[in-house]
């Protein structure tokens, strides 16, 4: 199912832990969808110095988590915000099509805990990181509620003609 | 590396004189069951054959069992039909709220047509109380439909109780018994249902192979229509290689029904109380006795079940989850929301589905490996030791 | 004694690479393709190649493919499936008086429903007139089944030019190809369809396995409803031997169709004409070149088709028929009367279906065996030289 | 499908052909429905002396015939016209459920011959033996269209309830 790259990642995931000191933290997700992953990042002069990252979640969400850190160190920060959903997806080499939300959930964290920092370095009270959605909607089909809408990928386009 | 399969609710391998069985009808047995000449006689008594093994091991007369092509099957039918054929008499059914996706969705597709559902809840063992279900019913219920067993929590239901309070008001009562027949003892007729859905990989036949036993009298109209096979209720020609197989192991399974239970029940109870032991922060889920003998379901918290899964498969162990990841629809198992556990938690949810071949070893394998595994993922884990 | 098969409609035997790549999952490869470790990945990899070998024989691609347990189930699936989807646009569905039971029994349950159905007529070959469907579409009208081919009289339909009018109104169209697929070439894009059914058995492959092409784009409703397996469209566990054996075939088939027509065509033709040269009063049945490759129907006058049928038995010949006896239903074939055949004239068919296995010597054998049977019987018929 | 006593019959039915100046002729069923049956006796002091039928039909049919013609040689014509369904069924060591209607036919047609026989005695002009029923009524459950019962035996049971 998963690609060597994924499973290289998710059997010794890099850069796992926290920064008691961090300059930035972000966190998405929600236990009740199955993930959550917080990041951590060390900035030094406009660079990622550090990043490190705990994740709750599915092979993917640890693989996911495990590049975006690689990906993200050493970066700029504005570098470091041009990392995509798909970036990810390459730099693993694919990822089954219904984990591609865990690919979204890796960046949005980094994303997001380089929001934290730029905002403490503004003076801004930081805003609280958001929690995931209180429902868990699909990441394919954009369908909110998942009573409506209970299976992956295709069967969306199939019963809805999408 | 030694495989480990504890995971035979997805799939068990066939018992050697099944794959004997089926042998023939691979080579030089290839009738039709429904041509007139000797070639297709040869099948028809073979199917015929297994007809009687698989109603054998549920008390059923032959004419009552219809060949499907699996629980799945048998289990839509059982509900479409009864609805299409008792339409002028009420669209009310009545199911629980821990059915299997094939009875879950099918009854929501009925739901999108007009047809009147109650759920009933199930207690924190997952068990549906009997008085829900005489509470349940009008005058315009045409169906009760209650899982004989749910092999994601293991809890074995009332099934004989829930089928008296059915017969009292002469509403027809059916039971997806995929989990349970071949695995312990099932009577159609101590249980009072008038259809019941089975398949046979739950003991050890091929897969993509079931039937719907149909009592007679009972009123059920096709979901297959077309040709004269199995007297019309069925349509299609037979995939006679599953069928037979599918016979074999009724009658195998029929003769070794107690002993299998006598193997399975020690170690799912190892499994069920050496996990939580070994591992702080586990709890059993489902009922404790009253539950398949080879049904071991937990809970780890702080971390997801999918990610133990695929270290636990680098080790050869294969197990199944219900957590959300697992389940393919990034939800968590409604099973297990329904008996109260919260959505987070049923995320850790490991379960352990034991079969013949396992052994004590396999256990002593299961708790030696499981422990490091998640510790390492709990290590990870922003939940964890917070 | 030789047994000579041209009962191939019933039943054709497995090719031998069919059942040399089936064997592993009779034993070691024994996984549930929707199991998320390993055992079940190795099955996974099985199924996406089986689909995609079929997806090749018609030129679909492979995310239009939808295993099923038959030609019946797929033609079910598609009549009930788009009624169920499409019935705010509309509740007319147009198809021919000759389909099989299994498009003619399912819509018949349709009807009961309240669908509306138009069932074009066909000429005396068994032939539907294009222009007839496109003087039949309402706006209404939501679904046209017409079949590719039929096995009793071997007619082939225009499939394409049905398929081409369809499309300029818009409406889906779906086509019976059991008979077809895997026999003579078929390429879904060119015929113009939106839905296809098929069955492996017709190109040596499983009985009670099947598939239907269901063009993307094209909305359905299942029906069977459950499990995520094939995309959520068909919930079940699979018929995994099944499915597997099915690739092989269609792979195999694929390669040889050509060859294996040219086999069949001149077996067919000898005895087409071989028959009624030999035999006063007989008649072939159908078109003489808009036909199935191995299929020979003729009538016979003055004699059932069962009492042929058990004498051609007990010399080894094995061969079908559409007389009212051995429909099982009492009924002459509806396919036949449709044709404008008179129903004691249909008593008398026979029907020669031939395969890959056939040879010159078993027509030859046909064409000696086959004229003191029906004198016999003739010499014991009421009806014959009144 | 069917007993050896029946393949026995149908294999070398007994007592085939016509009588030319038969005392009494007796025809039932019709050629839509796959099932014709003429017989023919000679009766001698109110006994049954030859009986010889033709019959176009299934291998039940001829084997009914057969066992009919042999049943009723010899009898007197009360004894022949008890002869029933159960017992050519009995005699011919069962029929598979659907065939029964074939046992049927060879008694009527038998009974009818008697009483062409019985009429001419009593030198009334004999009743024209009628034909079958036009429409194939099914003998199992009597439902007359078969476009409403299309399939034998157990089917009407289920989806009718009787
Ligand atoms: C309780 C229950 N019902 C129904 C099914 C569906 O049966 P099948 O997979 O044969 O379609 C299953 C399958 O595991 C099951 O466990
Ligand atoms: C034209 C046609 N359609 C459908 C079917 C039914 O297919 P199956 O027997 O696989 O259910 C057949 C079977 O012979 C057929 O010939
Ligand atoms: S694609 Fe996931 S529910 Fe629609
Ligand atoms: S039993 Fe023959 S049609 Fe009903």
């Amino acid at each position: 199912m998963y690609s060597d790259v994924v499973m290289d990642h998710f059997k010794n995931p890099r850069n796992v832990g926290e920064i008691p000191d961090a300059d930035g933290v972000g966190e998405v997700g929600n236990p009740a969808c199955g993930d959550i992953m917080a990041f951590y990042i060390k900035v030094n002069n406009n660079v990622l110095e550090d990043v490190k990252f705990k994740t709750f979640g599915c092979g993917a969400a640890i693989a996911v988590s495990s590049m975006v850190s690689e990906m993200a160190k050493g970066k700029t920060l504005d570098e470091a915000m041009q990392i995509s959903n798909k970036s990810v997806i390459d730099a693993l080499n694919g990822l089954p099509k219904k984990k591609h939300h865990c690919s979204n959930l890796g960046a949005d964290a980094l994303h997001r805990a380089i929001e934290d920092y730029r905002s403490k370095q503004q003076g801004k009270i930081a805003e609280r990181p958001l929690d995931g959605p209180e429902v868990c909607s699909c990441p394919v089909c954009d369908v909110n509620d998942p009573e409506e809408a209970p299976y992956c990928s295709s069967v969306c386009e199939r019963t809805t003609g999408k | 590396m030694k495989t480990i399969n504890m995971d035979h609710v997805a799939a068990s391998s066939l018992l050697p004189e099944v794959v004997e069985a089926m042998m023939p009808f691979l080579s030089e047995k290839m009738g039709n069951p429904s041509s007139m000449h000797s070639l297709g006689e040869e099948v028809t008594e073979a199917l015929e054959e297994a007809r009687g093994q698989v109603a054998g091991l549920i008390n059923a007369s032959d004419q009552e069992m219809v060949f499907t092509s699996g629980g799945t099957e048998s289990n839509n039918w059982a509900l479409k039909g009864m609805v299409l054929a008792n339409r002028s008499r009420g669209n009310h059914i009545i199911t629980s709220s821990i059915e299997h996706f094939s009875i879950m969705h099918a009854i929501k597709a009925l739901e999108k047509q007009g047809v009147e559902v109650t759920r009933l809840p199930v207690d924190k063992y997952g068990i549906v109380d009997p008085d829900d279900v005489r509470k349940a019913i009008t005058p315009r219920t045409i169906l009760i439909s209650v899982m004989h067993a749910n092999n994601e929590v293991g809890s074995i239901q009332p099934i004989a109780e829930i089928g008296k309070i059915a017969r009292e008001h002469g509403v027809p009562f059916h039971t997806d018994a995929v989990a349970t027949v071949g695995v312990i003892p099932v009577d159609v007729k101590a249980l009072n249902v008038d259809l019941l859905s089975l398949a046979a990989n739950p003991f050890y036949g091929p897969l993509g192979t079931g039937a719907l036993y149909v009592r007679k009298g009972v009123r059920i109209e096709p979901l297959i229509d077309g040709g004269i096979q199995e007297q019309g209720l069925r349509a299609g020609t037979e995939n006679v290689l599953g069928i037979v197989g599918m016979g074999k192991a009724a009658e195998i399974a029929a003769g070794e029904l107690e002993s299998r239970m006598a193997h399975l029940i020690p170690l799912r109870d190892r499994l069920i109380n050496e996990i939580p032991a070994s591992i702080e922060e586990v709890e059993p889920v489902g009922h404790r006795t009253q539950r398949l003998p080879g049904n071991a379901s937990v809970l780890v918290r702080y971390v997801e079940g999918e990610s133990m899964l695929l270290f636990l498969d680098m080790e050869g162990i294969k197990i199944a989850s219900g957590s959300a990841c697992i389940s393919r629809s990034l939800k968590v198992s409604h099973v297990m929301l329904a008996m109260g556990i919260d959505a987070g938690n049923a995320q850790g949810s490991l379960l352990f589905t034991l079969g013949k071949d396992n052994t004590n070893e396999d256990v002593d394998e299961v708790v030696r490996i499981l422990p490091p595994i998640v510790q390492k993922l709990r290590d990870m884990s922003p939940l964890y030791k917070r």
